[in-house]
């Protein structure tokens, strides 16, 4: 039953909740920020995750993996939301993990995926090369040569784009610069020749870059799937990455929402405590009507992944829409009756509020998958 | 588990023998079979399918035989009305004897009240109504004021009924009505069935904005009812009331997935009345309120099934308490879009100028709006949610 | 100063309430639907507004008109939208005026126009063909013969289109059927041969009616304006006609909110008057405070069209969008704060939700405005 | 009439005569001339042109000219105001000290305390904060536990203030104290001066999630206060603050219209970051929402202009109080939409991957977040309408 947790599902949960409280809470975030980690997430504690088999889960187990399938890894994700835990998770465990998994070829899956599922490898998907998601606006170029190809173009919001090993980039090797014919995916270790990367501050305290891509050599057997075939195997990642996203965003929100339902009730105003405003209890009250139904929504997206293949597509646009919407209500409604204190940066509620408004451009935002969503139902 | 799979080719072959082809297709309103004094069969098929269900007990398939029911047990109830699903069997006796008053009955009532209510409710000779309601108690159901004097050898009953159903149709109402004035507001109440052929009954239609008025107020003045229509304890109704609440919740999202009055789905209509260029709806507002709207069922639908597969793991969350103000806020923004899309022709409200779709369209719009304030007004929904799910102070 | 009423405009509305409320309350409005009164309108009521000057209040004083300006004329339509009184005002007094003092020649206004001021007139703007507000979708034709001209064609949604004197139609005399050049408005007595006229029954009880024309003759002199140039002054006409409209649903608007706020502070539910309940309180509050907002634009659009005619297409959008959404929300929030009485067609709220949907339609729905509004202003 | 006229084109003079050409320009922050001990002129122009404006009192245009002021009449402020505007010259001096205290001091202060403190405002010599809410009073200003104790020759305070802005910057702070502790709410408070360099005084930054820190938290432990600081009469303070509540509004909606940091108007940054189709925003609903605001601020800025309208002819209404609401709400609305107008390129929070422009918009937006908590609550200014507009009883 896809819509209820099994027993396995639960421990998974539990586990990972209790792992993330204690060695990864909000606080790891803010330290790394303090700090201005050149890495930005912690590589000892990411080994100890895959210890715990984060990076595997949906991995079959002759490479290494868990085969818990997709929505284990996405309990684990949403459990990360509530943490905000900084981590190679969602880059290299749903993104990379399922590029590899989908498009690789069998020399590259024996080859990469154990190194993956043990932590001696981290991706990034270079995708983005506009400041609103296009997957399929590609201009970075790959051209084949005698031996191999070259590489040249620009890439941005590259998510982990300044820490992975290696770059999971999506060129075009032909077709129109908005076609998703031509597409191909290629693997370029991040220290290539020719790779320019500037890790960019954004608002959430994690990892982004901008990358240029200068004559980079690329050897034939780099390349992920076939040449000029990558847009449909590509749009299969990027919904399984909406679809985890909208996990961790779930996570995000119910976090934000439970410490401002416990702010309600110990906070007081003219003598009475905040919480029993009924102003304030209807607004709650009808987002916790909306958290409701987002988490059915993202329940099933992620048993899609694994069981409806046919329906990824709609259930993606379906869980990123929904949830960009939940998180950012739920945190502007946070920091709202947080009052004062929720506009300090000592409030850990502030974390939250940035992190969805980076989350809720990660893959799409509102607009983008109401219209695909439309789309896809024909009209 | 193989005696249910036997049952089931029991019962499927069954309906076929039985059930009359024009059986097979959802009623209209005025196809429905309500049974009681003045009830009337929409034609020879209803008349011979509800016989042929009522000579099995299957009007009521859970209740005792010994009380004109079916006897079935849960598993077999559900084989049941999934193989009526699966030819579109029409339901053969629309009742709220048999969803709402039966069930308090078979829990609350004396062996004599059932026998004497529950046959004539299976056989439909009976028809109820409800009246829990007053004018101005609104969602207040504990203020209400009927009241019904301990005169001996019966009560004396006093005081008015509003939003009772269907009441100038009925035979009897169960009512909600104060038997202790002193006591706290919702100590005192007793749950008491009367005949509405008694001296002193009196029913008034109301009209509603959609034109429509199945709804009533209903007046008691001095009306005489013997002492063995109390059920349950004097003064115990409201867990009675409460019980029933729960059936009524039942019943409106049942009534809700099989709806006689179809409305045109809101997809449906944007083809049918708005421009398409390059696949997609031309206007950007009413394109953009259709994939919200959409989106947003689909969330109700899937915690629909949510719902239904925690109940069935055992698994309690605060998922069915939401359920009503999402599904009816919905609903209300369902009636608006479609009134958006169709634009003009959602405006006519009588005549030959509009399709039926048309005027329906309407009038169900105009419904709409009574469907966040009957049941509990979707203000109660915020505030029960707020207090049990959310556990907020209460000032 | 065009925010703030003069004296003069004080008095006319003072005036125009206490005539409307004793003569034309919503009671009567129920009397004409529930006797299924066959004009519409009470007749020597509209000969009575006539004598107050209302059909005139915009026409110089030489086709025996107030001159008063339109911010006088919406004063008094505002009124009629809180008692939501059935009349030609619209109709007549807002579209057939404007549209004969805008594009008629000397002779027209000098025939038509003194007689539409004492009431012996009323007139029908033929416009729609389409159940959303396309003011060029015109297939109508009107087609040149020797002596004149031939109309063909079908209207709907015709304001007053079944009692009106004279219809005001836009027929298309040359151009593509979407195109606003080619469009002509010629004046046809109801009762032509050729006429079809079906009254259609709306939501909210007033006139409307579907028009057919079939080979209906029309003089050179029914001619309004230049054949083929109809399509700016129409605009000009329409966007009076929008912004009157927009008059008419704030009148409606705050009627049926003080009827609420009213409700609020009689009603009594758990013990307590429920204006007290915090979360209704807000949501008043908050419609007070989209009231306020759009009063302003209210009275900045209507002086728009006496004072700064450049500007009248963009204040005609921003004042429909608004009211629309204005109208909308207050009369499903007032039947939702009445509670179960607000369903009943006993109380009056339900005719102020019905006429709502009604105006709303009239001229362009929000969505319409809001894409209008935003090419006005370039994007 | 004519004597306005004259003192207009006499300013006009003056200004085009004295005001140099490079403050003719909004001032950046950091070019904003603030005063106090520790205060810094952005350059030689900025002090020449203060020094002038100080000269002729016109760093506090309407005071007597007793006290540093300009003794000008409000029609002369007014004249002065709008030349001052119509060459774009800047403030000359930024105080809390000429906006809040003065007029505090002006009318409840004792001829000692005029001369004293005024002079000292004008002359930029002391740099005043405000201290009014306390850690956990929030919109509960009347429930303030800093205590002033009477020690017979001076009083001696205990406790907090927060969101002092620039406390740290500041020489002075003028604050609300409970006197009475016995006293009901609003009653028992005082209004007192403190000198911050007293001993015992010491203040703390706050970050926000802006990354900014103007704000402060100031503690005070056993500081020793004179009683020749105590304005108007003791446990009367409350009026003092109510009075100057109002010019703290008036404060924020003039300071609104000459932001110093000027974010990009949505519709600007529509055009650089997104694609326009056919002379259209492709993306539906970003052109949506953007319309919605473009015509909200149109709605407030017509509100605006009737405010004003309605004072010049002695009309009331209910507009001034819904200004703030209305104002700050659009604000947070007009942020959420540059953001996602912006993309990513809108989040970044430092570096040289993003222009000024973009970080500015990030910061700006997590700024506009306090706009609906600082001044008065949403929730607080809804409450106020509902009491004072639509006058609903209270619970």
């Amino acid at each position: 039953m896809a819509l209820v947790l099994n027993e396995e599902q639960r421990l998974l949960q539990d586990t990972a909740r209790e792992f993330l409280q204690q060695r990864a809470p909000v606080e790891a975030l803010r330290k790394l920020r303090d700090s201005r980690d050149a890495t930005g997430y912690d590589p000892s504690l990411w080994r100890e995750m895959c210890e715990l088999g984060w990076a595997s889960i949906i991995l079959p187990e002759a490479y290494g993996g868990l085969e818990f399938g997709f929505a284990g890894l996405g309990l684990v994700v949403e459990e990360s939301g509530r943490t905000l835990s900084a981590s190679p998770l969602f880059a290299t465990g749903v993104l990379g993990a399922s590029a590899i998994l989908l498009a690789g070829n069998e020399t590259q899956k024996e080859t990469l995926l154990p190194q993956l599922a043990v932590g001696e490898l981290t991706l990034a998907l270079a995708l983005e090369e506009h400041h609103h998601h296009r997957p399929t606006h590609v201009e970075t170029r790959l051209a084949a040569e005698a031996d191999g190809y070259t590489l040249n173009g620009e890439k941005c919001f590259v998510l982990d784009g300044h820490s992975a090993d290696q770059l999971l980039v999506v060129a075009r090797s032909s077709g129109e610069p908005d076609s998703s014919n031509g597409l191909t995916l290629v693997l370029v270790p991040r220290d290539s020749a020719g790779v320019r990367c500037t890790r960019t501050v954004m608002a959430d305290s994690r990892n982004a870059a901008n990358l240029q891509f200068d004559q980079v050599r690329v050897p034939a057997e780099a390349v992920l799937g076939r040449v000029g075939e990558a847009g449909p195997l590509l749009e299969q990642v990027l919904d399984r990455g909406r679809i985890a996203m909208a996990a961790e965003m779930l996570g995000l929100a119910k976090e934000s929402f439970a410490r401002t339902v416990a702010y309600l009730k110990e906070r007081e105003q003219f003598g009475a405590l905040i919480g029993t405003f009924q102003a304030l209890q209807h607004r709650a009250a009808q987002i916790q009507v909306e958290l409701e139904l987002c988490q059915s929504v993202v329940l099933q997206a992620l048993s899609t992944v694994d069981e409806q293949p046919q329906q990824l597509p709609l259930m993606a646009s379906l869980a990123k829409a929904k949830l960009n919407e939940l998180a950012k209500r739920v945190t502007n409604e946070a920091v709202q009756m947080h009052g004062g204190i929720g506009v300090t940066d000592e409030l850990e509620i502030g974390f939250f509020l940035k992190r969805a408004r980076v989350a809720m451009q990660i893959l799409g935002d509102t607009g983008y998958h109401k219209d695909r969503y439309a789309r896809l139902c024909g009209y | 588990m193989e005696q249910l799979e036997t049952f089931r080719t029991e019962v499927r072959q069954w309906l076929q023998d039985n059930c009359p082809e024009s059986q097979r297709s959802p009623a209209l309103p005025e196809e429905q079979y309500w049974g009681g004094r003045s009830g009337s069969f929409a034609g020879e098929d209803a008349r011979l399918w509800f016989e042929r269900m009522h000579a099995r007990g299957w009007t009521a398939p859970e209740w005792p035989e010994a009380y004109g029911g079916g006897g079935l047990n849960p598993q077999q109830a559900r084989v049941l009305k999934e193989e009526m699903k699966r030819i579109n069997a029409r339901t053969p006796l629309y009742s709220l004897g048999i969803w709402m008053l039966g069930p308090a009955l078979l829990e609350y009532g004396n062996e004599e009240q059932k026998l004497r209510h529950l046959k004539a409710i299976t056989g439909g000779e009976i028809r109820w109504c409800q009246g829990y309601s007053e004018p101005g108690s609104g969602s207040d159901l504990a203020s209400l004021q009927t009241r019904a004097e301990d005169m001996g050898d019966h009560y004396l009953v006093n005081g008015s009924k509003i939003w009772t159903t269907n009441a100038d149709k009925s035979d009897w109402i169960f009512c909600l009505v104060r038997t202790d004035p002193g006591a706290k507001k919702q100590e005192g109440i007793s749950f008491l069935l009367i005949d509405m052929a008694t001296e002193g009954v009196s029913v008034t239609p109301i009209e509603l904005i959609s034109g429509e008025s199945e709804f009533c107020q209903t007046f008691f003045d001095n009306v005489r009812v013997p002492k063995e229509n109390l059920v349950g304890e004097l003064n115990k109704g409201w867990s009675i009331a409460k019980a029933l609440l729960v059936h009524e919740r039942k019943l409106m999202s049942e009534m809700g997935s099989e709806s006689p009055r179809l409305q045109v789905p809101p997809t449906a209509a944007a083809r049918d009345y708005l421009d398409f260029v390059d696949g997609k709806i031309a206007d950007a507002q009413l394109r953009s309120d259709l994939v919200d709207y959409e989106m947003q069922m689909q969330a109700i639908g899937l915690t629909h099934f949510r719902c239904f597969e925690e109940k069935a793991a055992g698994v309690q969350s605060a998922a069915p308490l939401v359920m009503k103000y999402a599904g009816t806020e919905a609903e209300k923004i369902k009636s608006e879009l479609l009134l958006a899309i169709m634009g003009t022709r959602g405006l006519g409200w009588e005549g030959e100028s509009f399709s039926a779709a048309e005027l329906d369209t309407l009038r169900l719009w105009a419904m709409s709006k009574a469907m966040t304030i009957a049941g509990g007004t979707s203000e109660v929904q915020l505030n029960v949610i707020a207090k049990n799910v959310l556990q907020l102070p209460q000032g």
